[in-house]
């Protein structure tokens, strides 16, 4: 027996390049916690892969697969997680999709089982506006901003946000669109945003869109300050084909590698130097391995939170997802946890599925990723005003879609 | 477009170089099929192995070139193995079983190459094997013009080994048994054509046309398994020119990149979305057939009865 | 010595003409059905449905349209995956604009529609043969694919661009949508596809059958001998498209739930080409077994190592697996070029023949 | 001249073999012939005898179509060979002129007769010499030889198969139907070649031939193959004044030629083998 | 033969000719360079047996790829019944009662015998693809009237025993003869024969001659045949045409076409 915590990962395929490392860094985080406390309230963790190959077939397949025994699922791709959502209300399991799936779901009362903490695509994309504008966005009137996305639910995600700020703003927004057969080539790309001369570039990439539309981006001498991603186009690995060229890219990221935390310390003793770790030495203090030990983390946290609640050690789905909703993450917990500067602090409720918790600009200085921003939030008001009926919409399209009401806001 | 001239004329290059990228991939499915009649699907597959073979090797310490070398033994050994295990069982069946045991041999190298080498991008060895890396930059029309070395380099590369190619088909014996072999087995054998040989050294020049092709595709994008997508921009270069024909290969893949390039840029993007080199090169295919149902320089279908 | 009484014959034909000359064919196909309708529904579990028996059912259907084509007609397609997606989209705005339209109608329905597209892109099929034709199923692949990408109107401007399946009800009982159960699912496919084989059986063992082959065997000599190529061909892409249009709305409404435009990519398209293939183009029974392979094998591959407790990262079971099917594939091409059904013929034979060695 | 081929040993021996196709049909069922250096042999017999086979067994060409020899032995010059492949065979001196022409119809007719020369290592000069020969003997040939063989009409193809394989210099050449559509007076020509060829070159013969009139008037040695078995054999003479032969296989009755006209009232044989 | 009159002649053995049935008026096809047929005119009649001779590359087949449609002559028309036929697909001069077989086999190989010789029948079936479909009614009485048509044939040319065995395993031989039952299948007007008797054996000829004799005056199918068999052409045959790289250079009764000088030097050789 034991907390049976599935992830749906894809080492394979053409996103393994960027998947990998995150898929080490959970992997690693439950680990460390199996070998330093037993698990987690004494219950070890039995934390399998399946894998998916971001295929979305593979992932319902594996979904299906684990679903039987899960407390949670993590289904690591927007095309599954749109798949397996409607389904979780039937089979009563929580969606832990940090930092992806689908914006909307911050809506706790509509979708109950899913959570995409610690911050939503939306609250990305506000957050780079807020760092571009300098805090004030109607600077942003007149000037022309461009938005390089894969062409796929994840690379959409964030367009009805921009528009909707665009319209508010004023200024102008491009989007162009990268097909999962162009991420290796995107001359054509380049070219348009060599002739449309836009202010700024932000990238939605994922997989090998991110090193092409990086080198592509040095070779047209796009200027790289006004060149930034999101939190998924921020893998040390694609900016390293670069190097020194690179320099002064910039990302949005609501997690921050530190080599120095504690909690490095102990997972290097205990599962780095013991073996049990499929990551390299060098990739220990990427960006993209760091954030996999806080996803876990935020897992880890939400089954403690239940196990209190519940004073049970074994708890089950429904529970798990009690925990998830009272998450409560304070700079405290995380000196605790020894994460420090890792992750924002948040907290999450029955009604706020993803926290926002806000998050930094991370720059790459030629040889790695450096934080240079202090803490920068969404402007969550505008986000709230746009979820709602997103939510709403989407409950109305799948009627008849269970709503939870007894949420207070 | 006259707007901005020199915009236009790297248009026309990016398109030309693209264009040179898939003819590349293109002169290997052509000579297999001229050989054997065989639609290799697994070239685009081949290049992704060459390439992560050489990259592979250099990285566990081996001077640049002897890496190349011995890339080169592993595609020799690639192609007695596919003459051996695959083929020889296959001799004389219909052209789709062909075609799909090529299909299954791509799986089977994806499922290979990643146990082996791992799904990461991994960065072409371009410098190291002495590829220049800088860029010429031009200032016609008062604008600025980016010519990548490596780019040229890539060009050059290609029009070289197509110049080989046609020598060998048209001006040796060999050459002559390959084009034999493709149009009759029983006959070919019958007068002492030895499949085998034949087939290895066919695939073997497809091997090496894989690894020149990695190269300098890597050198742009660097190397992953999302590269095996360019097989399909292959498949129209191929129809465009002829399956038989080298010369329609580089002829059709040049047409197309450019073409594709233009129509993205002054059509695609300005009034349909975007995206529209997905399927361009086809539909354009598809409209040359119409009126050339054996491509522009492919074998008359000989019908008689 | 020419004129026979033709009495005597008529009856002998008719029996002829019916399927199962041989007794034990019969009733070893009684067996299977009995499986398919009965056992299989009352054992399976959850997973099962959802991994096995629905998806078989589905991908033995889209195989079956494209060995018409393929198979039958000798018109080589990669194009299916795209025709899916067209009977899929047809499906879901027929459902979504007529809420109360009955699925099982807007299912067969939706088959009109990627008939129409697919007849369009057969046009080409007169002049163009062979691998080049093949070309004209790729347009149609990609260009398809784009335009589910680009169409808002098609997936009712949703901003993930996907389409998601709505909750559809018959006879008060749930057959798609998250509420659905697997069981109600799995009969729903069965009849349809039951229903489907019994028409593709009897077009492919009649005359359009013969013309059909005819054409692939040798159109020069199909069209002296009388027969239009054009418009046999145009019916292989019409019939071959239709079906394979059902399929793709069964796949996404009886199965996936929701689905994205690269869903319907080319690696869908190759999937069935397998599956045609390596049951046996040219044969109905094939696209059955082919399913049941290409369907089954990943499945059981994935859970031998936690079976016999080998201790291997799933992404390393994943290779192994892309690997072993690949080798799989051309395995069995090697065994037998012409399929799991050619090979089964054979065996009947040994069977027939035995004791004997020839 | 008879005799003098007798005595020759036998150069290529066909012992007992049985041919199986697609694992289930069994074609030859137990087939022996001796073929004497530098004889013409002729192997007879109606369709489906076996005749391509046994061409095919010898020169291991089955595998192709899924057929294989499952019984029996090949010897070429006392040296086993069934396990032999095509090419090796032919590097040996064996070559075959297969039945219905088969050209390589994307080549012109003269690179379908420089293929003929692929396994010679003998210089440039010796083969254009041999292509101007094989010119000689198919003047046709000459006068199409830039045009590509698909499109050649069916005799000419026929002659550019044969010229083809002449170009390898063989020792030994199994020609299966070459008789097959060929205009009267080509037929003699070309069965004249062979003649030559045999002769002046000593090239070792095993045809494989409907039309027996020609056939037994060329070969010294013939065999008769009915459904898959060797049912009588003997030298070309005595095959031709054989009652049976030349009933059912030279068309000729006791009162001179047959007329096709009358077949109506032929009798016709009852196959006791099939 | 100016003694022939419009409306037809008798033969020695008795057997009435009709009128013209086809007439080819100074047909020319070139393929590029090679001229195939040039400037050749003749008729077929009603109930004849008609052969066209000459040496390999002559023209022949050609000629008859012209009749049935499917090359389509630079020069020259073709009169069919008494009006000129206009250029046509080959399907649809097939539907006028045109069947013929093929030089180098055309079988379709991946069908039984029996289909095969179905295939034949295919011009005279009209049902539709949805009673097909449902496998009933008018499909059905069509699938059972074709095939008794279809067994006589079959019994006709003596093929029983292989009906149900695919076509690509069997020899040489007998695929001639399905081929020749799947153009009898079609109970057509007119016959074109390329080469029937290639690679057969005299026996098997002489069966074969039975059959053509047998179609001719049990059905009075008219038949065009090119053979090489001088014997066989000369015996069966009412009239012959005699081509020479695509002139021609002889046309009459047997026994003039054998006592022309110039068709001995192109053809003959000897005289037969
Ligand atoms: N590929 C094949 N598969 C199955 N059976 C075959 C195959 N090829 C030939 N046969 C069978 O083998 C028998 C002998 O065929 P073969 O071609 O050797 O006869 P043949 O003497 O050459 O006749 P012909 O004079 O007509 O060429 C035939 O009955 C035929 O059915
Ligand atoms: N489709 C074609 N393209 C080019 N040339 C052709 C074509 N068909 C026939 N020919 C040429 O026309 C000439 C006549 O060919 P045809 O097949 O009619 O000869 P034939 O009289 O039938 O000879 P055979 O008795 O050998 O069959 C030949 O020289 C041939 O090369
Ligand atoms: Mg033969
Ligand atoms: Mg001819």
């Amino acid at each position: 027996e034991g907390l049976n915590v599935p992830n749906l990962t894809y080492r394979t395929g053409p996103f393994a390049a960027t998947g990998i490392p995150l898929m080490n860094g959970q992997r690693d985080y439950m680990a460390m916690l199996n070998a330093r406390d037993g698990g987690i309230g004494g219950v070890p963790i039995e934390f399998n892969e399946c894998e998916t190959g971001y295929s979305t077939e593979k992932g319902v397949e594996c979904y299906e697969a684990t679903k039987g025994a899960a407390i949670v699922t993590q289904p690591w791709s927007t095309g599954i997680t749109l798949q397996v959502l409607p389904k979780t209300n039937v089979d009563q399991i929580p969606i832990l999709a940090p930092g992806y799936g689908f914006s909307p779901m911050a809506d706790g009362r509509v979708f109950q089982w899913a959570f995409n903490m610690p911050s939503s695509y939306w609250d990305g994309a506000s957050m780079i506006l807020n760092e571009l504008g300098g805090g004030d966005l109607s600077s942003l009137s007149g000037k022309k901003i461009a938005l390089l996305h894969l062409d796929h639910p994840y690379g959409k995600e964030p367009i009805p946000f921009f528009e909707a700020m665009a319209e508010a703003n004023g200024f102008e927004f491009l989007p162009i669109p990268v097909g999962l057969k162009e991420m290796q080539n995107q001359s054509a790309q380049w070219l348009q945003i060599r002739r449309e001369r836009p202010d700024y570039v932000i990238m939605w990439g994922w997989g090998a869109m991110n090193a092409g539309a990086i080198s592509e981006a040095v070779k047209t001498r796009y200027p790289m300050d006004q060149f930034i991603g999101v939190w998924w186009s921020g893998h040390d690995a694609d900016l390293a084909t670069v190097g020194e060229a690179g320099t002064g890219y910039r990302s949005i990221s609501w997690s921050a590698p530190q080599p120095d935390a504690p909690v490095m310390a102990d997972i290097r003793k205990l599962v780095f130097d013991a073996g049990d770790s499929l990551a390299a030495e060098d990739e220990l203090n990427s960006v993209f391995y760091q954030r996999g030990l806080v996803i876990s983390m935020i897992l880890a946290e939400g089954i403690k939170t239940a196990q209190e609640n519940f004073d049970a050690a074994e708890i089950d789905a429904s529970q798990l997802r009690w925990g998830l909703e009272n998450i409560n993450l304070t700079d405290e917990r995380l000196a605790e946890l020894g994460m420090t500067g890792m992750v924002p602090p948040f907290a999450t409720s029955c009604a706020n599925h993803t926290g926002h918790s806000g998050g930094w600009m991370l720059q790459w200085d030629g040889a790695q990723f450096v934080p240079a921003s202090g803490h920068l939030m969404p402007d969550s008001e505008t986000i709230a005003s746009l979820e709602g009926p997103a939510a709403a919409e989407y409950a109305e399209a799948n009627a008849p879609w269970p709503v939870n009401e007894d949420c207070e806001g | 477009m006259v707007a901005a001239p020199d915009f236009l004329l790297q248009v026309l290059w990016e398109g030309l170089v693209s264009g040179v990228l898939y003819a590349l991939i293109a002169l290997g499915f052509v000579l297999i099929f001229r050989s054997s009649r065989i639609f290799n699907f697994a070239q685009g597959i081949m290049v992704v192995f060459a390439a992560l073979t050489l990259v592979g090797l250099y990285a566990m310490g081996i001077p640049a070139w002897i890496s190349v070398v011995l890339t080169l033994g592993v595609m020799l050994m690639l192609a007695v193995t596919i003459e051996r295990v695959v083929l020889r069982p296959l001799v004389g069946q219909p052209d789709i079983i062909l075609f799909m045991a090529t299909i299954g041999i791509t799986l089977f190298l994806i499922g290979f190459g990643e146990l082996i080498f791992g799904g990461e991008n991994k960065q072409m060895i371009t410098s190291e094997l002495g590829i220049p890396t800088g860029a010429f930059e031009l200032n016609p029309f008062g604008g600025f013009l980016l010519l990548e070395q490596k780019d040229i380099t890539a060009v050059i590369g290609a029009v070289s080994l197509v110049i080989g190619l046609l020598l060998f088909l048209n001006k040796t014996r060999m050459g002559r048994a390959v084009r034999a072999l493709g149009d009759d087995h029983q006959a070919a054998l019958s007068v002492g054509i030895s499949l085998r040989t034949i087939w290895v050294l066919v695939w073997f020049i497809a091997g090496v046309i894989a690894l020149v092709t990695g190269v300098v595709w890597g050198a742009r994008a660097g190397v992953s398994f999302a590269l095996e997508v360019i097989a399909y921009k292959a498949l129209p270069v191929l129809m465009l020119g002829g399956l038989e024909s080298i010369t329609g290969a580089i002829i059709g893949g040049l047409a197309i990149g450019i073409l594709e390039k233009l129509f993205e840029i002054y059509w695609g993007q300005p009034i349909m979305g975007g995206n529209t080199e997905t399927w361009f090169a086809f539909v354009l295919a598809l409209i040359v057939l119409l009126f050339r149902p054996q491509g522009l320089f492919g074998e008359k279908i000989i019908e008689r009865v | 010595m020419l004129f026979r009484t033709a009495g005597q014959f008529k009856t002998s034909y008719l029996k002829d003409q019916t399927l199962f000359p041989v007794r034990q064919d019969a009733i070893l196909l009684g067996i299977i059905l009995a499986f398919a309708w009965v056992i299989f529904p009352l054992t399976a579990s959850e997973f099962t449905f959802q991994t096995l028996l629905i998806p078989v059912l589905v991908y033995s259907l889209a195989a079956l349209g494209l060995n018409i084509l393929t198979g039958y007609a000798g018109q080589l397609s990669l194009g299916t995956g795209a025709f899916m997606g067209v009977g899929a989209y047809a499906c879901y705005k027929m459902i979504t604009i007529f809420p109360e339209m009955n699925l099982l109608v807007a299912v067969l329905m939706s088959g009109l529609f990627s008939a129409f597209i697919g007849v369009l892109f057969g046009l080409p099929s007169l002049r163009i043969k062979g691998f080049y034709l093949a070309i004209a199923t790729l347009a149609a692949q990609f260009f398809l694919v784009w335009l589910f990408e680009k169409w808002a109107w098609l997936y009712n401007y949703n901003a993930s661009g996907a389409i998601q399946v709505p909750h559809v009800e018959m006879l008060g009982t749930p057959v798609a949508g998250p509420q659905a159960a697997s069981m109600t699912q799995y009969y729903f496919v069965l009849v349809v596809v039951t229903l489907m084989t019994i028409l593709a059986i009897n077009l492919t063992r009649g005359t359009q059958g013969r013309i059909w082959k005819a054409t692939r065997d040798m159109d020069i000599a199909a069209e002296l001998i009388g027969i239009n190529l054009l418009k046999s061909k145009l019916t292989a892409f019409a019939v071959s498209s239709y079906i394979v249009g059902v399929s793709g709305a069964l796949f996404v409404f009886l199965w996936r739930g929701a689905a994205e435009p690269n869903l319907f990519d080319i690696p869908i398209s190759f999937r069935i080409l397998f599956i045609a293939i390596i049951g046996g183009l040219g044969s109905i029974m094939g696209n059955y077994m082919g399913a049941i392979l290409i369907v089954a094998l990943p499945v059981v591959l994935k859970t031998l190592p936690e079976t016999f407790g080998i201790p291997i990262s799933s992404a390393t079971v994943e290779h192994l697996n892309v690997m072993v099917v690949g080798a799989l594939i051309v395995f069995f091409l090697i065994i037998e070029p012409h399929g799991l059904a050619r090979l089964w013929t054979l065996i009947r034979e040994k069977f027939i023949i035995w004791p004997f060695p020839h | 001249m008879l005799d003098s081929v007798e005595t020759k040993e036998a150069l290529l021996e066909v012992n007992n073999i049985e041919v199986i196709y697609n694992h289930v049909i069994l074609v030859l069922k137990g087939v022996s012939l001796q073929v004497p250096k530098g004889g013409i042999t002729a192997l007879l017999g109606g369709n489906g005898a076996g005749k391509t086979t046994t061409l095919k067994a010898i020169s291991n060409l089955l595998h192709s179509e899924r057929g294989e020899v499952t019984k029996g032995s090949v010897s070429y010059r006392g040296k086993q060979v069934q396990d032999l492949n095509p090419a090796e065979l032919v590097k040996q001196g064996v070559i075959q002129v297969m039945e219905g022409r088969h050209c390589f119809e994307h080549l012109t007719v003269e690179e379908n007769l420089m293929t003929g020369a692929y396994t010679r290592r003998d210089g440039k000069g010796a083969v254009a010499a041999d292509l101007e020969m094989v010119y000689n003997y198919f003047p046709r040939l000459k006068d199409r030889r830039k045009s590509q063989a698909g499109y050649t009409s069916g005799g000419e193809q026929q002659m550019c198969a044969i010229g083809r394989a002449l170009m390898s210099r063989p020792e030994t050449i199994l020609l299966d139907e070459p008789s097959m559509g060929l205009a009267p007076q080509l037929v003699e020509q070309i069965f004249e070649i062979v003649k030559s060829v045999n002769e002046g070159e000593g090239v070792t013969f095993l045809l494989a031939e409907q039309n027996t009139n020609v056939a037994l008037r060329f070969a010294h040695y013939g065999y008769i193959l009915e459904s898959g078995r060797v049912v009588m054999d003997g030298p070309a003479a005595e095959l031709r004044e054989n009652p049976d032969v030349k009933e059912f296989y030279l068309g000729v009755s006791d009162e001179g030629r047959k007329s096709f006209r009358d077949v109506r009232s032929y009798r016709r044989r009852k196959r006791w083998l099939s | 033969m100016n003694d022939m009159s419009q409306d037809g002649y008798v033969t020695e053995d008795g057997r009435q000719i009709g009128g013209v049935m086809m007439e080819m008026k100074n047909i020319t096809l070139k393929f590029g360079g090679v001229v195939a047929i040039e400037d050749i005119s003749f008729d077929i009649r009603e109930g004849e047996i008609r052969a066209i001779i000459g040496p390999n590359g002559a023209g022949k087949s050609s000629m008859l790829n012209v009749i049935s449609g499917f090359y389509h002559p630079q020069e020259g028309e073709v009169w069919f019944h008494g009006t000129e036929r206009p250029a046509m697909k080959p399907y649809e001069v097939a539907r006028q009662g045109v069947a013929r077989t093929f030089q180098n086999i055309a079988l379709f190989e991946g069908m039984t015998v029996l289909d095969n010789v179905m295939t034949g029948r295919l011009t005279h079936m009209k049902s539709g693809l949805l009673s097909q479909a449902i496998w009933w009614g008018k499909a059905l009485q069509e699938e059972v009237k074709n095939r008794e048509v279809v067994e006589k044939v079959i019994d006709f040319l003596e093929i029983q025993s292989i009906r149900k065995t695919p076509v690509g395993r069997l020899p040489y031989g007998l695929k001639k003869r399905v081929e020749l039952a799947r153009a009898l299948a079609a109970e057509p007007k007119l016959l074109l024969l390329d080469e029937p008797m290639a690679g057969m054996n005299v026996e098997e000829k002489e069966d074969m001659s039975r059959f053509i004799l047998d179609v001719n005056d049990e059905f009075g199918t008219t038949i065009a045949l090119i053979e090489h068999d001088m014997g066989v052409v000369m015996d069966l045959s009412d009239r012959v045409v005699v081509m020479d790289y695509g002139k021609k250079i002889g046309d009459g009764t047997p026994d003039e076409v054998r006592n022309n000088q110039d068709v001995i030097d192109a053809y003959l050789g000897v005289a037969h």
